[in-house]
């Protein structure tokens, strides 16, 4: 079994209206630090072992349905894990 | 004329489509459920607003893979006229047959209210009987209709002039060039955010919506005059 | 928790624990009786939530007897999951008003959510297809952080949950007051069409019948929600509350349209929504209502989470889910019809005749107890009343009479305040034109909803001048009936029916009980004036922080008929040259007004009076005028008065305004709030007509088209000269404007 | 200048709609190996320094605004980053 990380965030040249917001936000809660924000997703999928190779299904899954690559990367952490 | 209505689990704009071309242009009009394997019975095919599968992940995710899909994608090919309004607009996007992508408008919020569009090209199959840079009343209600393509793609949507309607005036959602709809290359696919069905009647505010939907029923005519 | 490591009766009995959820030492001792023996962990959490306020209104029944609830037209009151009322044409309209105070005021996006998916499973429950929603929220002021956060995720978990099942939210109405800091207030009422035939009603019957449970999984949500929303808030709810409920509109729209299908099938017998406590609440009021008993096996329930114990799944409150009786050697017919839906519908138990709620669990009955014990035997209680100190005080007083030296400031003043500004920023993220059909949008007196097919439409409305109720809750309680019909009338529209929402504090204490008695009766006196029964409605009691209690909320919700659409009617000003008249005398009664309010920083004093019988004879004399099509605009006289209503009419007008001239004293002419009070403007060639049928009406000025409001004393003297653009910056700039600015 | 990244997910017991509909989706793709499908935030924060102790800053940040505690979790990462 594993435990897949799969990180989606929107590419550098799109504007990102949430992370604007979040970003305003922060600096009206007074934290003037903070220089940049950008939001992403962040899905853990657990998949059973088949005959497939995991990394070759998760990159299929993201470009497929998981990630919009129009707007969008992509990556994934795969974790091996035991099941009792 | 026939008219497809393709309702995924979670459209809820299908009825109104529905009505708008049932009631209101007086065209036969049927719902399709999402796992149709053929469209060929019909004319022309319209996906709906709402929120299919949820809007979750992305809004028109989920929807690009229904069966339904496929058949969208052969008409489209056989230069069937497509209309996708709203979350129809998402779904045609994410399966490729319109070039871009959505974001989230830019206030975060969703809104619903009637807003000013400028008919930027009337040399199309949707538009014919608008004038070219009129402006029309129509609604929007969205959370992500903030447009956005790259360069290139921009470029050559002006250039081919497949951008067919603008804001006009205060730009709703932050979407890029004030796009509110746009069609493929062809000129057969459209997309567009306002929504066109909720304009066909002056009882609820604008009927300006429903020249669109005779403007296809007109090409459809010319276009079939000698079969017919 | 595991059932190994549940209390054992004679611990739950010995340590009290039974008090943990909610039951007193009497109902502990009147539940052993019941079963003749301790009850085990999970009979005592049934018990204990079916006898929650929130399940059995054990103190608000004795109350709810005033309404009065019958009328030619009811076909359905009280006691289901929406009131039914008869439109003709073998159509009819379902409605129900509820609450989720309590959860939103834990997660106000959730809370909010699962309050408008909640309502509108109680009315697709009873086979009715839901065409609109409505909200009524009350917030403290729009100053703070938390409450500006309250607001807008409020706002935006009923836009998001209604927006995507794709039911319209037409209306409501927002106040803001100091009085509701710490509880806000949030009830979502939503309004069904239904055929006569499909009428459907929460019951189990026939022995042998299967038990099914369809929509979403049932996982540890808001275990114990019902015994929550029945007590006070405190610093520790926050903590103490249970995993709180996230709402599945998608879920719920699949569930909707499978269930509205089933209800065209014979095979079904009953349906019941999984509200408040859940399975148990279901359960026991099917076979209750029925007179039969219910038997399910736990072990089949739809889980979400591992391990659950019959506890958790009896009391969990997880959403979108419903219960079926369907005849038995039907079952298939009814796992297709959802599948098509992609839900699934499981059987996990039968129907049978020893009136009793029986559960399996592993093999092992788990919990059996008297269905009628749980619901309709439910235990009652009469809590002692006494007329508050503040009362006293108020009533005593002498009237208040505000100082007002510029008029012009006041009125731009009263048009910020967020109780009177523009809620356009909160209409707007509600999609209210799905289902093409909403004739009249937010923004006007009541909305108006058309219905395919027929000539006919459907007015709603949300009322409750809270601030009047507190100061007098009898007069209060008339005016918030009163002026929901106002706004019923001036949409053209024959008020029908109420249903109604009881936000109060704790019943326990006697002056809370006292303003409870006291809505109701006033209520209920409006309502038998007016000819509008009460037909479904809520009760949420204990609204209270650290021991303070709101201002008592009773929310009305009305729906009126419009015969006709032609006779629909908004309040904005139509052409200029239209006459203006004003229907009614202003008093000065300033108690509780805006005014008061903007000036004093609070209300006190007497609420303003009402005369129910004139009441009556205007909003007939009005409808009628309505009806003979000599009536262009109607609007009435609500929060701020005179001109408050004077600039809702041009501002909601497209590049008009209006030239008025009144007499007598400023202050009580342009802001008093005296009742039974209408602004209409009246085509120049309708006067004739319109004066005979309007009694009352008397002729002030015209509409011009000059874009200004001007108000002028019978000399000449101009009391007003402003431009409506600015008055409408001011108007719709308040709450994004309040929203923005930080401290 | 720090460089920070935010993941927040929803607690436990708390109803997942998305990653339900996700899991559902995939299964209808045939990926039927996907278990389960959890669907969180990801944000990453450009941060410049402060007095203030960059962890604090952080985990006030995500308690006031970021996350919302009553039914998220959060936990971050801080990687300090220098300018050129
Ligand atoms: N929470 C809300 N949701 C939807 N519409 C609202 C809400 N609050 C106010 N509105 C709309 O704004 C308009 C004015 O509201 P209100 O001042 O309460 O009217 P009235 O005093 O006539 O009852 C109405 O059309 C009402 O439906
Ligand atoms: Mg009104």
């Amino acid at each position: 079994m594993y435990k897949v990380k799969v990180y989606v965030t929107l590419r550098e040249s799109v504007l990102d209206p949430q992370g604007t917001a979040v970003k305003g936000a922060l600096h009206s809660l007074s934290y003037s630090e903070v220089q940049d924000v950008r939001i992403g997703k962040f899905m853990e999928l657990i998949v059973e072992k088949s005959e497939r190779d995991i990394n070759e299904l998760v990159r299929e899954m993201c470009e497929k349905l998981l990630a919009n690559t129009v707007i969008e990367d992509y990556r994934y952490e795969i974790e091996e894990v035991v099941v009792q | 004329m026939k008219f497809a209505v393709i309702v995924f689990p979670g459209s809820n704009c299908d009825v109104d489509m529905y009505h708008a071309i049932a009631d209101e242009l007086g065209e036969e009009a049927e719902y399709v459920w999402h796992d149709a394997e053929n469209l060929d019975r019909f004319d022309a095919i319209l996906l709906p607003g709402g929120f299919s599968y949820g809007d979750y992940l992305r809004s028109g995710a989920i929807a690009r893979f229904s069966n339904v899909m496929k058949a969208v994608q052969k008409a489209a090919e056989e230069g069937k006229p497509i209309l996708g309004v709203c979350n129809g607009f998402q779904i045609l996007l994410e399966a490729g047959l319109l070039p871009g992508a959505m974001r989230r408008n830019n206030s975060l919020k969703f809104i619903c209210r009637p807003v000013s569009l400028r008919v930027e090209n009337n040399e199309t199959m949707f538009t014919s009987a608008y004038k070219q840079g009129e402006v029309i009343t129509i609604p929007i209600a969205h959370g992500e209709g903030n447009y956005y393509c790259d360069e290139q793609t921009l470029k050559r949507l002006i250039e081919n002039r497949q951008i067919v309607f603008r804001y006009h005036g205060e730009n709703p959602n932050g979407s890029l060039e004030d796009i509110a709809g746009i069609m493929n290359e062809k000129g057969n696919v459209l997309g567009m955010m306002p929504h066109p069905e909720r304009a066909v009647d002056p009882l609820l505010g604008s009927a300006d919506g429903l020249r669109l939907f005779q403007s296809i029923v007109k090409y459809w005519r010319e276009t079939h005059v000698v079969t017919a | 928790m595991s059932l190994l490591l549940e209390p054992s009766p004679t611990t739950i009995k010995e340590e009290k624990l039974y008090r943990e959820m909610g039951l007193t030492d009497e109902e502990f001792a009147m539940i052993e009786k019941i079963l003749g023996r301790l009850p085990n962990y999970t009979e005592t959490g049934i018990f204990s939530v079916m006898w929650s306020e929130h399940c059995s209104y054990k103190n608000s029944k004795p109350v709810l007897k005033k309404f009065p609830t019958e009328g030619k037209h009811v076909l359905q009151g009280p006691g289901e999951g929406a009131g039914i009322i008869d439109i003709g044409d073998g159509l009819a309209v379902a409605f129900k008003i509820e609450s989720h105070n309590h959860p939103s005021a834990i997660e106000p996006y959730q809370g909010a959510a699962t309050g408008v998916g909640g309502i509108i499973r109680d009315v697709f429950s009873m086979g009715a297809r839901p065409i609109a929603l409505l909200n009524s929220l009350r917030f403290g002021e729009l100053t703070s952080p938390r409450v500006k956060y309250l607001f807008e995720h409020v706002v935006a978990g009923i836009a998001g949950y209604g927006n995507c099942v794709g039911i319209p939210t037409v209306g409501g109405e927002v106040q803001f007051d100091p009085a509701y800091e710490g509880n806000p207030l949030v009830n979502a009422m939503c309004v069904g069409i239904i055929r006569h035939e499909d009428i459907q009603r929460g019951i189990a019957s026939g022995v042998g019948n299967t038990v099914m449970y369809v929509g979403a999984k049932t996982g540890r949500d808001g275990i114990h929600g019902a015994t929550f929303a029945s007590e006070e808030l405190t610093e520790q709810s926050e903590e103490k509350r249970p995993a709180v409920q996230v709402g599945d509109p998608f879920m719920e729209k699949l569930l909707l349209e499978a269930c509205l299908e089933v209800v065209k099938s014979d095979a079904l017998v009953g349906m019941q929504d999984m509200g408040a406590a859940g399975l148990t609440s279901s359960s026991a009021e099917m076979a209750s209502k029925g007179g039969f008993g219910i038997e399910m096996n736990l072990d089949l329930v739809p889980q979400r989470e591992t391990g659950m114990t019959p506890y958790e799944m009896m009391l969990s409150e997880s959403q979108e889910r419903m219960l079926l009786v369907v005849k038995q050697g039907r079952e298939q017919e009814i796992y297709d019809l959802f599948a098509k839906y992609g839900l699934e519908a499981k059987a996990i138990g039968k129907v049978t005749d020893d009136k009793m709620l029986r559960l399996y669990f592993r093999g092992e009955v788990v919990a059996e107890i008297p269905v009628d014990a749980l619901a309709k035997d439910a235990p009652v209680y009469f809590k002692p009343s006494k007329e508050p100190a503040y009362y006293r005080e108020f009533q005593a007083m002498e009237p208040y009479i505000p100082d007002v030296a510029n008029y012009e400031e006041t009125l731009l003043a009263l048009l910020a305040q967020p109780t009177i500004a523009s809620k356009e920023w909160v209409y707007q993220q509600y999609d209210y034109m799905v289902r093409t059909n909403t004739v009249v949008a937010p923004g006007s007196d009541a909305a108006v909803v058309r219905i395919r097919g027929t000539n006919k439409a459907l007015a709603m409305t949300t009322d409750c001048n809270s601030r009047y109720i507190y100061l007098d809750p009898e007069t209060g309680g008339k005016i918030a009936v009163a002026e929901a019909a106002r706004n019923v009338i001036c949409s053209g529209a024959k008020p029908l029916a109420i249903t109604d929402c009881l936000n109060f504090g704790n019943p326990e204490k006697p002056e809370i009980f006292w303003q409870l008695e006291k809505a109701v009766d006033g209520m209920s006196e409006a309502c038998r004036a007016l000819g509008t029964p009460v037909i479904s409605g809520n009760v949420s009691l204990y609204n209270e922080t650290n021991g303070e209690a709101i201002y008592p909320t009773p929310v009305v919700g009305m729906v009126g008929l419009v015969e006709d659409i032609q006779h629909i009617t908004t309040q904005a000003f139509q052409q200029a040259g239209d006459l203006i008249y004003v229907i009614g005398e202003a008093k000065q009664e300033f108690g509780g007004s805006e005014l008061q309010k903007l000036l004093e920083g609070r209300i006190f004093g007497k609420a303003p009076a009402i005369n129910l019988e004139i009441e009556a004879k205007r909003q007939r004399e009005l409808l009628a005028a309505i009806q003979a099509g000599v009536v262009a605009s109607a609007h009435d006289i609500a929060e701020g008065g005179f001109a408050v209503a004077l600039a809702e009419c041009v501002m909601s007008a497209d590049g008009l305004g209006a030239k008025v001239t009144v007499d007598g004293d400023m202050t009580a002419q342009l802001f008093s709030e005296t009742q039974s009070r209408f602004i209409v403007s009246v085509r120049k060639e309708d006067r004739e007509t319109f004066e005979q049928l309007v009694a009352d009406a008397k002729l002030i000025g015209e509409v011009t088209n000059d874009g200004t409001l001007l108000v002028e004393r019978a000399g000449g003297e101009a009391v007003i000269r402003l431009s409506v653009a600015q008055m409408r910056n001011v108007w719709k700039g308040a709450i994004p404007c309040l929203l923005k600015s930080k401290d």
